[in-house]
């Protein structure tokens, strides 16, 4: 093919009755609420941007140290600071809707400590048009009270997603945590309970010690381990639970560049995120983008969607 | 008192090290060339930067500005060796290509009545206040600065024949027995005179000093912070101190520079 | 302290009714039956090594590729091949038995595909004396018969332990898989059966793929991931089974050096092994060893066992 | 035939890169200075070699000798950058320190009885056939060898003046312009002549070919093998091929030479 065909290849990709411009996202918790990179790169080129977590109330987060790098991951302990929805409303959700007005997705991704208050935070964003879709954050391994049970509890997952499903005609994602004995019986149980879509992997339960001061590195002992480390193991999980559900998935963890991206593709996720890589180099996401769109055009691939589930086994 | 600098352009750079001088066995200064830092970046200021290309480290680090120079694009940071990034680091030469996020973070900023400075630098806390002693100087604005230097040894006391230009006193201070003062630049505190405004940068032990010698003596302080950093950006809440007034604020974006005052800087 | 103190560290370490004359061991499957690192160093130094798994038949393992890297880490799917309990006895046993009479423990690594095969396996190896204790390897991600279960099942691995526990009166060692949603859970229930040890964690499922030829790279598709890359996560696991069991823990994952060591005991393990390390560099588990040494002088730590659990927090 | 050449030493040793050269713009060549591996390696036998003391790459990445020196204790690795390992290796210098297992595996052997050996080279499969074709050479038994390199650019093919000296004939193959003979080396397989030995070494697709012709024309041959490898030592049994009589054998300790015959390459 010519260089002129890049033009041609068809990036957008189908995500329950959403299209994404294509299929490059940052994950949540890596990119705020899609102003602080402003100054970086031009945000309305990703196919959709995951908001920070979002409470009813909101929240302090953990006392620091709340990052530390480990052997190509890091690990945090953020602890679900956020502004809280009132906040949301005044303050972010002008940017959101002029990066939705460029056509870009976006998700709110909910940090509800118990079925209302995910029901209250639908509520809530139902009023804007700024989000198109509902992120169930079921698997954040940093808050101590209920956080961590709904994603490693089938009947309250079960309970979570049929209770959400019913409030809006946006899709609802739920995100799983890798901290489990099957994921794709997690997605599985989604699915059945009308999840659209399901964002694989969160962070790894994981922590640090410094051996000096025999002491953990971070505040709250434990956090969540992302980045290059746990890639291997968030691809095994997308293709196991690929194999599993109809539903697509969004595919992350540890995705630094486009060949990662097109492994979760291949593995079977419809999108992926890429979430530490942000912080590393903060214009990963379009470098991925063109890294994507170069292996189509010599891959003599013309819509990125034939890419999704592709591996040759 | 800090200013939240608008980023007016992209802070995502790439640029080259023009220059390396070691300036004592772990301390390193690498003068690096892009313009759009160099004619921006204010004392108390950060670059983030990419160790590279691989993933060990992973992450990011933050220096600090030494100074900069607008006219020839160039400014420097200044480093101490502690681990594997800053090791890495002690092998660029001059040509190789660096990737930076900057002119990050708030600045320090001296109102026009304060005339008389106090500065308390501890180790590599010596950068910001470095680059700030020259702009003031500068700036021709009359402004006396006493620059108190304090290291655990004498070795790791440098530039201050340049410190000695700009400032009104130099006082190096060393555990060791390499000045003429011996102890912790804390142990001063009595000789520091009555400044309009003190400013320090340093480890978390002095700064916790200085907090505490400042209130007791009423001076207002500033400080440039450290904490370990993801995003240098404000997005990943990653490095956050905690403020006695305001929550969790992020080192990255409301500081480094922060009213000491402020922040609970812990037991 | 001076230098001639270095002499007077306790470096022993007791494991249920085991003493070990340190605490650093080489894990399974990384070190064979003891022979292959004879030219690089003296396994006599070490305080335990585990054999390479072991089955009642000669076992061919998975057609290659069996291994690749990652970040930090690496992939394997050995599939558990091995010369069976016969060819143990003619081959392998002696030079076992060499290495034990030099004082170093012999933990035999069980890959049963049934209870009764765990059973015949102790029952052949009860009589040599080159064998001291018995680590059951239930969680092989490899072996897709069989093998994956009893680490995930819990009145399978209950069963298992209790079956064993009746054969011996040599210690029963279970080794967790850390693809479980709660691994202390899975360590409880271990000690209330009898074991006398746990050891976590074993490799993790995981998987790489070339976006080239998009293929997986193993030819089993998923294998297991070792190496740095798990260590936050497996220094976690321990932490957190060492806070729920009272047995005794051999703690491993990515353990490369003396710091990493160090990071184990203080999280709660007693012993550790050093497994991909061994590949990167052979001398690892003696310079652990030293380094162990060294940061006790330092630290006027007189008996090693005083780091196990000391961590902070 | 392969010889298990037992190891009477320890096989773990330090040592130093004491010249670097660059042949083509992927191709290099190590020499490293330790005597232990230069007195004792035979062709065939390779070095398992330490990237980084950092984890990018984690792994040891194998070599095959391509010369040794047992007088001066020097010996030469000689490489194509194909990677992250090979890409930083690019980066070594002169007196950098190595740390290297070796030598590993079995050796080509050469039985007195045969006088006229094909050898089979495939891109950088050219290395422990250029080893075998000097040492053969030394040896003076009166040995002739026909020397087949084949490459897919002119450019990846090297050393052809050292091969001259030693070799009978030399024939360059590319599937570029650059020689006289294009194509792919097995393509030529009616020149080979009836060798008593063929020896070859290069990628499995070639590999292929030549166990698919020497099979037909009834040729022993014997071939060194790649795989991705672990330990090297032959405790991970992470680099095993399969053979058609004894399962999986190890490329480290069996290999990586093996009778080519005995092999099942895939299809
Ligand atoms: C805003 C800011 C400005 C800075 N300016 C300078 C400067 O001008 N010159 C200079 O030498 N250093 C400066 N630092 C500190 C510098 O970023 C760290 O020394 C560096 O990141 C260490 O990297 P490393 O890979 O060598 O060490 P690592 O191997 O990552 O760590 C070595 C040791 O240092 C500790 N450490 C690492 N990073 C930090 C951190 N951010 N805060 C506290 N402890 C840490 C680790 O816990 C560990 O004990 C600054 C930090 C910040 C946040
Ligand atoms: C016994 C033996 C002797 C060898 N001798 C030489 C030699 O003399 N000169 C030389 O240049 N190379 C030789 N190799 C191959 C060499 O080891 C690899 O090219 C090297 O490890 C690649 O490292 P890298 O980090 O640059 O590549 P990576 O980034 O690890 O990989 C780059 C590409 O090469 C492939 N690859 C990497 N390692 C291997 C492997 N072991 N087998 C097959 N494919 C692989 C990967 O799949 C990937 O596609 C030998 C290999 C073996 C097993
Ligand atoms: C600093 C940080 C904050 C995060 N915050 C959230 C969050 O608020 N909600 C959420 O669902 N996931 C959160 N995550 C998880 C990421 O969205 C992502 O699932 C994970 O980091 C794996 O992807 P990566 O390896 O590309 O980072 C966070 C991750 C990081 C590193
Ligand atoms: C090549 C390889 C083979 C292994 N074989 C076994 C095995 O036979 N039995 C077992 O219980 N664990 C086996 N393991 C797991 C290790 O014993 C260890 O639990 C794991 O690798 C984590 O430690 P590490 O990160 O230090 O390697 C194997 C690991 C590797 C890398
Ligand atoms: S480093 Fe990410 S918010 Fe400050
Ligand atoms: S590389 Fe480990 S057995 Fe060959």
């Amino acid at each position: 093919m010519t260089a002129a065909a890049a033009t041609c290849v068809d990036l957008s990709v189908k995500l329950g009755s959403l299209r994404l411009k294509n299929p490059v996202t940052v994950a949540s918790g890596t990119f705020g609420y899609g102003t602080e990179y402003a100054h970086v790169f031009d945000s309305t080129l990703l196919g959709g941007v995951f908001l920070k977590a979002l409470t009813m109330n909101p929240r302090p987060g953990n006392p620091p140290n709340r990052i530390c790098e480990t052997s190509s991951g890091m690990l945090n302990s953020i602890g679900l600071q956020n502004v809280g929805i009132d906040r949301f409303f005044s303050e972010k959700e002008p940017n959101c809707q002029r990066i939705a007005s460029a056509g870009v997705t976006i998700f709110a991704n909910l940090a509800g400590q118990t079925i209302e208050e995910f029901e209250q935070l639908i509520d809530h964003l139902e009023t804007t048009t700024a989000v198109h879709a509902y992120e169930l954050n079921v698997s954040c391994p940093n808050v101590n009270k209920g956080g961590c049970q709904f994603g490693q509890d089938q009947t309250l997952l079960r309970e979570l997603v049929i209770a959400t499903r019913k409030l809006t005609q946006r899709p609802i994602i739920v995100k799983l945590s890798p901290q489990v004995t099957d994921i794709a019986a997690m997605g599985v149980l989604c699915e059945r309970a009308g999840a659209d879509a399901l964002s694989l992997i969160n962070t790894f339960p994981a922590m640090a010690i410094d051996a000096q001061s025999r002491r953990p590195v971070l505040n709250t002992i434990a956090g969540g381990l992302s980045g290059p480390a746990i890639k291997p193991i968030a691809l095994r999980m997308v293709y196991q639970t690929a194999q599993a559900v109809s539903i697509p998935i969004i595919g992350m963890g540890g995705i630094m560049n486009a060949t990662d991206a097109i492994e979760f593709l291949l593995a079977g996720a419809s999108a992926i995120s890429s979430g530490t890589a942000n912080f590393v180099n903060p214009n990963a996401p379009v470098e991925i983008l063109r890294g994507l769109e170069a292996y189509c055009i010599e891959h003599c691939v013309d819509r990125v969607e034939q890419l999704i589930g592709g591996l040759q086994v | 008192m800090p200013t939240a600098t608008p980023a007016q352009h992209t802070l995502h750079h790439t640029g080259s090290i023009v220059e390396v001088q070691q300036l004592a066995p772990l301390i390193w200064a690498h003068r690096c060339h892009i313009p759009e830092i160099a004619a921006s970046v204010h004392p108390g200021q950060f670059v983030h930067m990419r160790i590279t290309e691989g993933s060990a480290p992973l992450l990011r680090r933050p220096f600090s500005v030494l100074d900069a120079n607008p006219r020839d694009g160039t400014f420097r940071i200044l480093f101490k060796v502690v681990g594997v990034g800053t090791q890495i680091m002690t092998g660029f030469r001059a040509g190789d290509p660096v990737d930076m996020l900057g002119p990050l973070g708030s600045a320090f900023n001296v109102p026009r009545a304060n005339k008389r400075l106090l500065m308390i630098a501890g180790g590599i806390g010596m950068v910001p206040l470095y680059f700030l002693a020259k702009k003031l100087f500068e700036s021709r604005r009359g402004i006396e600065v006493d620059y108190w230097f304090g290291a655990r040894d004498a070795e790791e006391i440098y530039l201050l024949d340049d410190l000695r230009q700009w400032c009104n006193t130099v006082v190096p201070v060393s555990e060791d027995a390499g000045f003429e003062k011996r102890g912790r630049v804390t142990d001063f505190a009595n000789e520091w005179g009555s400044p309009n405004l003190v400013l320090t940068c340093g480890p978390t032990a002095m700064l916790r000093e200085v907090q505490r010698i400042t209130r007791d003596m009423n001076f207002p302080v500033y400080g440039a912070l450290e904490s370990f950093m993801g995003c240098g950006l404000g997005a990943c809440l990653g490095c956050v101190l905690n403020t006695t007034d305001a929550g969790y604020e992020r080192v990255c974006t409301e500081g480094p520079v922060f009213d000491l005052h402020r922040l609970e800087l812990g037991p």
